[in-house]
């Protein structure tokens, strides 16, 4: 790739003209004075030019704004962080078939929604048969052994059971965000773990559609999966981790 | 006018298949009690308040003394009469005075026998008729404000969301929300709280994607919703959930606060919240009593089937729980125009015609319960992060509530795949609705479903999936296909799920006056 | 299926107003000729390239050339004779050459007579001839090509914009857009463009809401276009505009560089553009005579009309202009199937019922041109800069497209209020089409407007008015009706407007192969 | 107003969350890596925490995003720059007995499109007795000879008229702003007045729906009117205005 890609800037429909489409509410009220704090708040975002080409009361202390601009960042895709896969997608046959070779039993997967959480729909899609976008769920494989505890899993009963059925992974999952409920339940899970195991915790993995991959570290767990996570990805991500684990080069 | 030309002997068949299949449930929760009635006819006795001294947190007084009844005596003869025996005994002036001293461990309770348990029968009466006195007044109180400032101009009725987590903020979005257009507003619950066995006091502001259902909290959002309606000239309704462990109870305290509207499911709880299936079943029937007394109408869950499981291969599983659900209301004695029965727009938009399907089901519903206060839904799995087409798949929606006749319009949010919904959500979201309202209102008169087309057919043949899976349910028993999974997808087994330790079977001498009062004011 | 009942008598006497409206400006149309026109038939001839080293920027050459011809011995014999006489006499090898020759003031124009005549007409003949048999090839390129990648697997067409003035940006945006299910590329033209007097050479990267159409740009699109149609298996069409002072000229490069369709109304330069009436009318007949011969769908401008005035008041002027708009085309050879007559989603959304009343409109334009493949045009003089409610408005303009069974469906933008389209518009705009069509396709089955309510009694309405309407314009004339603001409340005298000084009346011995072998090709 | 009313910020549903939306497109293709760098630039603008809610790709080389957050910057209400309306509003009979007062003959006005643009309803919307929001046109004020070009006027031929006409005020309208027409435009026609005639000069005034009113020194003009305009305003305006330059008291 050559240097000017390494810079670029949104696109309306000329390269360069970095120009976006906002939208919000100030809690103000509606008029010229409302857009020129609106117009002020672009500027503040970097946006300039900015056009406030939207505004309307909402009762009677605020007001929403629609404003277009360009913006004057560059994003720099040097600088961009993402976690990459590091490891290869295998088949179920590879995985089974490895998983057997390096464990010569049966993988133990523990999982389920934490805290008040009850959406399932999520970790189903990756633990039951059924699976998500055409793959089947973890259950399939032969050489996994899957436990899904299901919704509204308490701490102490999810550590409990990872004990009990002497969980290799235990995988969890958060959909509510709000007052980032889903950063602080599994915060919480990861220090019960680390307290009541220490170095022989297993593997925990942390999912949900609102997760940042890159979060990992700051939850305390070994890897996180976001929006779109295919049964697949985890399965292989479990065969690498299982192997680094165990020095097994991959 | 029908336009599915639905054969009656089919309509009539289906229905009578619910009500044997719903048969033996009923039984069952006509046998049983369970704590939550317990507590819910308490507090029709008038204990209010909370041990806040307690470590745990605030327990309400009720739960206390319903917790040391059973510890002591058992809850199998009900809770009022060694409730009421006890007061008399220790000469208390109230029930909350009495969950004190039972705090301080200075009560021992007992069965009443002989003139202590007339008695113990006799002041528990009148205590539990001054509540239900409350909730009689409260629903005349309703229908007054109705008369006096009116009823929403439209069908559907625009009913909106609140779920800032903060009954302040709440209050602020909720009277914007009136202002804007919306004729019934919802608050949502913390997520927690089905799962709590007692039911939080006071004023509360830190819930979870969601605020507390207390009664105090209930309590400020009627009023504040009384001072919109007076500004916009028409009774906007005020919604809640009446579904978890503590369901009768909050029956009773919507009742107390004139609520206009609860979510009372029958299977709801089992399905979504793993709550055991009987105690749910016997929660369920006392707190629809409750209801219909309050003259609330219910919003029965269909819709959240549809999440799990795939809107088209489950659609009639939606109409058979609709059928059930009508049946046990029927049974509580509430009345058709009570019963705001659920379904959903969930059909995978890229479904072939999935708009036409939606208004194959849309109009399924609508023809078989002529007279109930549908609650149309709207899409919320198929959403995502992409706000324009969500906000477009919201517009369809609203349009196939209006071409289909639909009572209740629960309104969709563009941001339904991101956040609870933001000021600016509701508000866009009511722009849309009183466009497709406005423009496309009575185009109802030029929809005419082809008779041989694909609406008609595939509404024809939901209702014969829905009958054939009847006949299923009637011969394996409802509860064994609960276990297996035939609703949305989740396997509930009778004797599994939370709360089940909550169940008590009742003595022959079982006494609860709010049941009999509730049972004679069933028609 | 007619849904309107439509009295087929009113139909017919409609179309015999218009007809009678039409006949003192096709006389004029005859009888003249203008600077665009035989500029227009020098490049049939084959005169290309432009004087750069001219002061005011690149003229074409044939601008040069009729513009001393017209100076040296007028045009009212047309300007081959005078250009192949020339071209004879100095013994020249191209009209290009010509042209360098007339700029360096070299030739002196005569009208030839005798053999010089007969010299001039024959080679003048067979250069027409040459330019329109490329014409006739692309046409039958066209045609080749359908039949190899395939039409469109829908209707409506779906026709996009784009706009960047930059033709290579245009290129991006125009592929991508086909991948994303475009049928038809638009491109916009730059707003000065049709006021120019001339049509600019060249690629060209430096438009104002839009790109000038030039042949070269004409050429890099179709080349893209048939790129890409390869790629995603159908044939992509590409419009452009042969409005403006250039109407003639554009229209022969579009044949020669086998564009698709072409906006072209026989008022629209009048009323939006203050061009003179008569210049118009005349410039309009060759263009289509050359559009027919090509194979090129028109695209009348009807929609603009209700960017001016109220889309309800003014909706029978809408009826009027087609039926002219149809009349001007069938005389200058169109057949039906080219006949993209303009229609618009412009009622104000908030006039109650107005979804109903646009599908009341749609529906008489489609049982009145049963044959044409209309232009539904979207929503434009309402959107805001609330992107949200014009996504959704659109979308209800869609579903109104595919109800009354549009032909060709120009997708609105979120942003049209705002911005010419960003590349993401066009792709969200894509999306809302494709659900739509996907999820309510075939809705129409469902749609029998109720044969007393709004929607027919309206469309009868209109009929009606326009009836009466065209009874005035056949009375008054049609030009002193144009100049009463009858069309979009745009009032323009005949005497006045733009280009007025570039209408000529034709000699007896007018003289112009293009417009003879034209005219012979019409049916 | 209070102090903590002086800053605000963005209202998601409660007060002080800072949350906005924005969607923009990236000329990058679709991938975890697009949504880092959706994420990078999302942070620069400064949303924080942010999370890409909705990533698609627009053919090869370019991806769209939906992104919701937090922006932590305050909008300082003190600071907001608008142009507050100087003079009063006036009916109809007002102006023109104020200006029968004032000038003791009819104000002349010369209004039109300038350079290609041909949207005319917004200065008709203004001129035409028609006017707007239902206020009647400036050509209804008996005191106002009102002159209206149309669509398309050069900057010479608006020069011209105005001069034949000895206009007291020219009112120029400005719809396409692509590649910032609107702007290059009128400058070029208040440099044309500046140079043909001095300080004598018409009162020069500038409209349309993406002007910003404060621009009217970077334009060169007197005022400038933006949408939403109605021709009240645009009459007050001109009254207060040559009350001023003719040094009469409001
Ligand atoms: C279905 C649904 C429900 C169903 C849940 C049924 C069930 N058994 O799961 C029902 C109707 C019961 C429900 C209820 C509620 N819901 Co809900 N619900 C949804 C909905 C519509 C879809 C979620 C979903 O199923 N997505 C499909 C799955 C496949 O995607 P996913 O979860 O992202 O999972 C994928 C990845 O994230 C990843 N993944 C997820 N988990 C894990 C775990 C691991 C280990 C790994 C590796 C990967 C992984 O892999 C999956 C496949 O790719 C969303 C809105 C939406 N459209 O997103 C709201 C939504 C999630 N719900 C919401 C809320 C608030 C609630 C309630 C709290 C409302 C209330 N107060 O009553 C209740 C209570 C629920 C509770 N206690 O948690 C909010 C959350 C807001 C927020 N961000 O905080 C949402 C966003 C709606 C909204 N805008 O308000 N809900
Ligand atoms: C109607 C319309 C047309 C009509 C114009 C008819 C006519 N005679 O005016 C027609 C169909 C002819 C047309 C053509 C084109 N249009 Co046009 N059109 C519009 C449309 C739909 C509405 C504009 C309008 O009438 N608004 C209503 C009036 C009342 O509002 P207003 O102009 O803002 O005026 C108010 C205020 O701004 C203010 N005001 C305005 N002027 C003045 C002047 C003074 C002195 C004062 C005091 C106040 C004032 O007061 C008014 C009342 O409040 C807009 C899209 C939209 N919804 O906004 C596109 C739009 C303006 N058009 C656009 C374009 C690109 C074109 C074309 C160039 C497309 C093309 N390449 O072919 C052509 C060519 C036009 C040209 N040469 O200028 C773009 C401009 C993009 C941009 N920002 O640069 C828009 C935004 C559409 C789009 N998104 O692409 N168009
Ligand atoms: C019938 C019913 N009850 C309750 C709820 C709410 O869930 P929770 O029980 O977690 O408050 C829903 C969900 O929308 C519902 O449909
Ligand atoms: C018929 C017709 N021609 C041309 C145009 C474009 O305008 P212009 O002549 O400025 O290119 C339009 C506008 O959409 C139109 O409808």
């Amino acid at each position: 790739m050559s240097d000017a890609k390494r810079y670029v800037r949104p696109y309306g429909d000329t390269t360069g003209d970095g120009m976006i489409q906002t939208s919000f509410t100030l809690p103000i009220p509606f008029g010229p004075k409302a857009d020129g704090a609106a117009l002020q708040l672009a500027n503040k975002m970097g946006m300039d030019p900015a056009m406030v080409v939207h505004s309307n009361p909402i009762g009677d202390d605020f007001t929403f704004f629609v404003v277009y601009g360009s913006v004057k960042h560059l994003v720099d895709l040097d600088e961009v962080k993402v976690v990459e896969r590091e490891y290869p997608l295998l088949s179920p046959s590879e995985v089974n078939n490895t998983l057997k070779k390096v464990l010569r039993r049966k993988l133990v997967v523990v999982g389920g929604c934490i805290g008040t959480d009850a959406h399932t729909v999520g970790i189903d899609a990756i633990l039951n048969i059924k699976g998500f976008a055409g793959e089947k769920g973890l259950e399939y494989y032969r050489e996994l052994k899957v436990v899904n505890l299901g919704a509204q899993v308490s701490v102490p009963e999810l550590v409990r059971s990872a004990r009990a059925e002497k969980a290799d992974a235990v995988l969890i999952s958060q959909v509510v965000t709000q007052r980032d409920a889903h950063i602080l339940n599994t915060q919480e899970m990861s220090a019960a773990f680390r307290e009541a195991m220490g170095d022989r915790r297993p593997l925990l993995v942390a999912g949900g559609p609102r997760f940042d991959p890159l979060m990992a570290g700051e939850l305390g767990v070994d890897r996180v999966f976001s929006r779109g996570t295919t049964p697949g990805e985890v399965a292989s991500y479990l065969v690498h981790a299982m192997q680094a684990k165990r020095g097994v080069a991959a | 006018m029908a336009l599915l030309d639905l054969d009656p002997l089919v309509v009539a068949a289906a229905r009578k298949l619910a009500a044997r299949a719903a048969e033996p449930v009923v039984s069952l929760a006509k046998a049983h009690t369970t704590v939550a009635v317990e507590r819910a006819t308490l507090r029709l006795a008038g204990i209010t308040g909370a041990d806040s001294t307690h470590r745990a947190g605030d327990v309400p007084w009720v739960n206390r003394v319903i917790d040391t009844v059973r510890e002591q005596c058992g809850l199998e003869h009900g809770v009022v009469l060694p409730a009421f025996h006890a007061l008399r005994e220790h000469d208390l002036g109230s029930l909350t005075e009495l969950a004190e001293a039972t705090a301080a461990g200075q009560i021992q309770f007992k069965i009443p026998t002989g003139k202590d348990l007339t008695a113990a029968r006799k002041a528990s009466t009148s205590a539990v008729a001054k509540g239900l006195k409350t909730v009689d007044r409260n629903k005349t109180q309703r229908e007054k404000l109705v008369a006096k400032w009116g009823d929403p101009a439209q069908r559907p009725w625009i009913y909106l969301i609140v779920a800032t987590g903060d009954i302040d903020e709440d209050v602020v979005q909720a009277q914007n929300a009136a202002r804007a257009g919306a004729d019934v507003i919802a608050v949502i619950r913390s997520t927690g709280q089905s799962l709590l066995d007692y039911v939080p006091e006071g004023a509360t502001h830190h819930g979870f994607a969601g605020t507390y259902a207390t009664q105090e909290n209930f309590r400020i959002m009627r009023a504040a919703l009384d001072d919109v309606s007076k500004e916009v000239g028409r009774y906007v309704r005020l919604t809640n959930y009446a579904s978890g462990l503590c369901m009768p109870e909050i029956a009773v305290l919507a009742g107390l606060q004139r609520l206009d509207m609860m979510l009372n499911d029958s299977m709801y709880g089992i399905l979504f919240r793993d709550i055991n299936p009987i105690r749910t079943f016997v929660d369920q029937r006392f707190s629809r009593q409750v209801h219909a007394r309050a003259g609330i109408i219910i919003n029965t869950g269909e819709d959240n089937y549809l999440t799990t499981a795939d809107a088209v291969d489950a659609a009639h599983t939606v109409t058979v729980s609709q059928l059930l659900n009508e049946h046990f209301a029927h049974e509580a004695g509430l009345p058709d125009h009570l019963l705001g029965l659920g379904h959903a727009f969930e059909i995978n938009p890229k479904v072939p015609d999935s708009f036409r399907l939606e208004l194959a089901h849309a109009l399924l519903a609508r023809e078989l319960f002529p007279d109930a206060p549908l609650k149309w839904m709207p899409p919320t799995k198929h959403m995502t992060g992409d706000v324009f087409d969500g906000y477009l798949l919201d517009g369809f929606f609203n349009l196939a509530g209006v071409l289909t006749g639909q009572s209740i319009l629960l309104v969709g949010m563009m941001t339904e795949a991101v956040v609870t919904p933001f000021l600016s959500d509701r508000d866009l979201a009511l722009k849309n609705v009183r466009y497709v309202l406005n423009a496309a209102g009575s185009l109802a008169e030029d929809f005419r479903p082809s008779p041989d087309g694909l609406i008609v057919k595939r509404a024809h043949q939901v209702l014969g999936e829905a009958v054939d899976l009847l006949e299923r349910i009637v011969d394996d028993g409802l509860l064994n296909a609960i276990a297996d999974g035939t609703f949305g997808l989740m396997k509930r087994p009778a004797d599994k799920g939370k709360g089940a330790d909550g169940v008590v079977e009742k003595a022959p001498e079982y006494f609860n006056p709010a049941s009999e009062m509730l049972e004679a004011s069933d028609v």
